[in-house]
């Protein structure tokens, strides 16, 4: 059975670690703060200007002045700060930040990562997710393994307009947990009931395969 | 040293068609709603807008852009506004789109005299067409040129009367260098206060950034996204 | 996330011989006393510092001096030292000038991931030996490098645990963009708080900089020239 | 009568104008602070973080974390900012600040100075010098027409290290006021009591000189 959209947010909150800054994405990447392990100190970075993102604010509480990078209204923590975007984005592109969690439309081998556009169909802008896959240390794609049509979102080279160049790290799709490796993708782990063939057939690009794949843990 | 101006209308009065002016705000939080009204009822035209979003259809810039008053957008991200993407696809609007912390640089850049600097974002995509290209640390980065603006128009929280400002929460975003990049910045305020009484180790710009100040009024304060626990 | 160390020989204790040093301060003020008379303590030798200023002979980084600690500095202005001029003139210190805006603006770039950028301050100067020359908008301006440093040693205000900062007056100068800066950032504070105690609107430097923090104690805060009305 | 020292300074304080946000060097610069015109609004920058510097304190209660770039203690104003190393060049580098006055050891007809370094004598850096040389809108030169040897400092060709190339707009010295202008030094005033000849013949340069020149007011 391939994983659900939080349970593949599930599965990546099993990378945070103590005392990590983490940049989450809109979609899939947002539901990973759901999941921070119960007092693991993480700081959620939102590049619109804020450290130490709170949950979503009570009925009637939201702020129209404090909003997340995907507009949406929010709270802030003890020990938050709020600044500039150039300062905001001066701590992403110096590599101040731990982890980046975001979504792709595709994704290839070499670590190439597309997300922002669709020529003549979806032409919204890369806001700041350009900058994020640049310079953060650490980048994890959370996505589907294939698209709406049933097509492969982890390929050999990305066909749409590219995000970012040799930069995604590893990815955490609904089939399979899979690095980027030099010699391409890695098959590190594979999502409950889904086999290892399964995963092959739905990947666009040669998988290197070591030994006996274990199923995630969730 | 008179920067205290009455009202919207007299901070853009002298705003000509065809100039090129910075709109602070990030999606519709902290935009200058009370200029963004002014140029609309001034109908100025011809503009260049560098400004992150480019609001929705019926608030924010989005007001502009179905007046037709706004020639380029100079943005990172314009999703949430159909009247925007119909003018793009149809031409009417030139776009430039740049990553937005690229973005966020180039402007303080601007302010900062600093003409270019090199970034890692973009290269290898279509942002870095056309531009030098040079391997720092092992790393290639792409060339960037500072932006600078006829008119800076930003939205601050406090302010005093020598132009100096304080933001709110995350109503700062591109407020802050946007006021440092224009030739003329122009603030609104959500309070106007007299000098001395804000905290000097406290201010996020300077009064030596900001040429006219007023105190804004009716704030709608549009939410995009209300989102909420329950 | 626990950042708070006991003091300055524990936050200092694995700062290696040949390392490269940011030390914050202008002249004497803002200077990180503590983590400096650590140092000494400590006997750190071949350290590359950078800091705008080098101290007095018997106060500030003249101690590391005084002491042969120092191999080289990047400063912008070094007088009032007569054992650093000692030193320099007889080549036992190597001494990098910086106009002082650009040694800012090199620190800020190394902690923005900005590489390089082009300033026009020191174009037909010695400063410009060696460095690419490029005319932007009629002016010409050169090519500088950002700064790194294994350790960046700042001194704030108030601090919480979380390593977020405020500066005091015009002891901020070179603390908050070296806070940027350094693969490891140590803070000392005149005062550490609470997570939750300080205001996050009025952040000077955001705690995903700072890895380390304590409690500074026994300020002289030493003026270099007391000057008053009488 | 050459000018004193805080009659230079007196003479620049002519050149202000209201609203005007002025960096004062050390030296005579800093004594056109005294000189500031009764009810004219003129701001004081300091490059190592103050806008608005008020007097020196009153006796005890000079406070460590108060000093201006001369590492004097100051007070501040209200109205005042404090702000870090690099806003404050991001303030003298963007052209935000309207009027630089500093000294020189040597001015060049060309605009060029040279006031850093005298080499085997004094290393002692350029301090913020160079950057507020090469992006001030006004620069205006404070000093003895000539030096402790007699020697004139307006030249042809500065033999010392440079400050910066093609910068000082005015010369204010205690025997002339002098433009620098894109044809060389223009006589603009001279100081009470000294005369045209004086001034040509400590001025190691041309000197464009049209009808008559005015004696200074103070």
């Amino acid at each position: 059975m391939a994983l659900s959209k939080t349970e593949i947010a599930q599965r990546i909150a099993q990378e945070l670690q103590d005392g990590y800054y983490v940049n989450l994405g809109i979609g899939i990447p947002t539901l990973v703060a759901n999941y921070i392990p119960q007092g693991m100190d993480v700081v959620l970075q939102s590049e619109n200007g804020l450290l130490g993102i709170g949950p979503f604010p009570k009925k009637g509480e939201a702020d129209p002045d404090l909003i997340n990078a995907g507009k949406q209204t929010v709270t802030y923590l003890p020990g938050s700060a709020f600044f500039d975007s150039s300062l905001s984005f001066a701590m992403i592109r110096g590599g101040h930040i731990d982890l980046t969690v975001l979504g792709a439309f595709e994704v290839s081998d070499k670590g190439d990562i597309s997300s922002w556009k669709i020529p003549g169909k979806m032409v919204k802008g890369m806001g700041g997710a350009m900058d994020l896959v640049a310079a953060a240390k650490n980048i994890i794609v959370a996505t589907t393994h294939v698209d709406r049509h049933g097509k492969s979102k982890l390929k050999t080279q990305c066909d749409l307009p590219l995000t970012g160049v040799n930069c995604v790290k590893k990815i955490v799709s609904d089939m399979a947990v899979i690095e980027v490796t030099k010699q391409g993708f890695k098959l590190m782990e594979r999502a409950p009931g889904v086999s290892v063939e399964d995963i092959i057939a739905n990947t666009d690009a040669p998988l290197i395969i070591e030994g006996d794949i274990p199923e995630m843990k969730l | 040293m008179n920067k205290v101006v009455k009202n919207a209308a007299e901070a853009i009065a002298d705003i000509q068609d065809h100039q090129t002016l910075m709109l602070g705000g990030f999606g519709l939080c902290g935009i200058p709603e009370n200029c963004i009204n002014a140029l609309v009822d001034q109908e100025t035209t011809g503009l260049t807008c560098i400004s992150n979003n480019a609001g929705v259809d019926d608030f924010g810039l989005g007001l502009l852009l179905k007046k037709h008053q706004i020639k380029k957008m100079i943005s990172s991200y314009v999703g949430e506004n159909k009247e925007f993407e119909r003018q793009m696809l149809s031409g009417e609007l030139e776009v430039e789109l740049n990553p937005q912390g690229t973005l966020a640089e180039r402007i303080r850049a601007g302010g900062a005299g600093i003409p270019a600097f090199f970034v890692p974002a973009g290269y290898g995509t279509e942002v870095a067409e056309g531009k030098e290209v040079r391997v720092f640390d092992g790393k290639p980065h792409i060339l960037e040129r500072a932006l600078k603006a006829d008119f800076s128009i930003i939205k601050a929280w406090k302010g005093d009367k020598a132009g100096n400002l304080i933001f709110r929460y995350t109503a700062n975003n591109f407020n802050q260098p946007m006021g440092m990049a224009g030739k003329i910045t122009i603030a609104e305020v959500d309070e106007l206060v007299e000098v001395g009484e804000l905290d000097p180790n406290q201010i996020h710009l300077p009064g030596v950034f900001v040429q006219r100040i007023f105190q804004g009024e009716n704030y709608e304060k549009r939410i995009e996204f209300e989102t909420t626990q329950d």
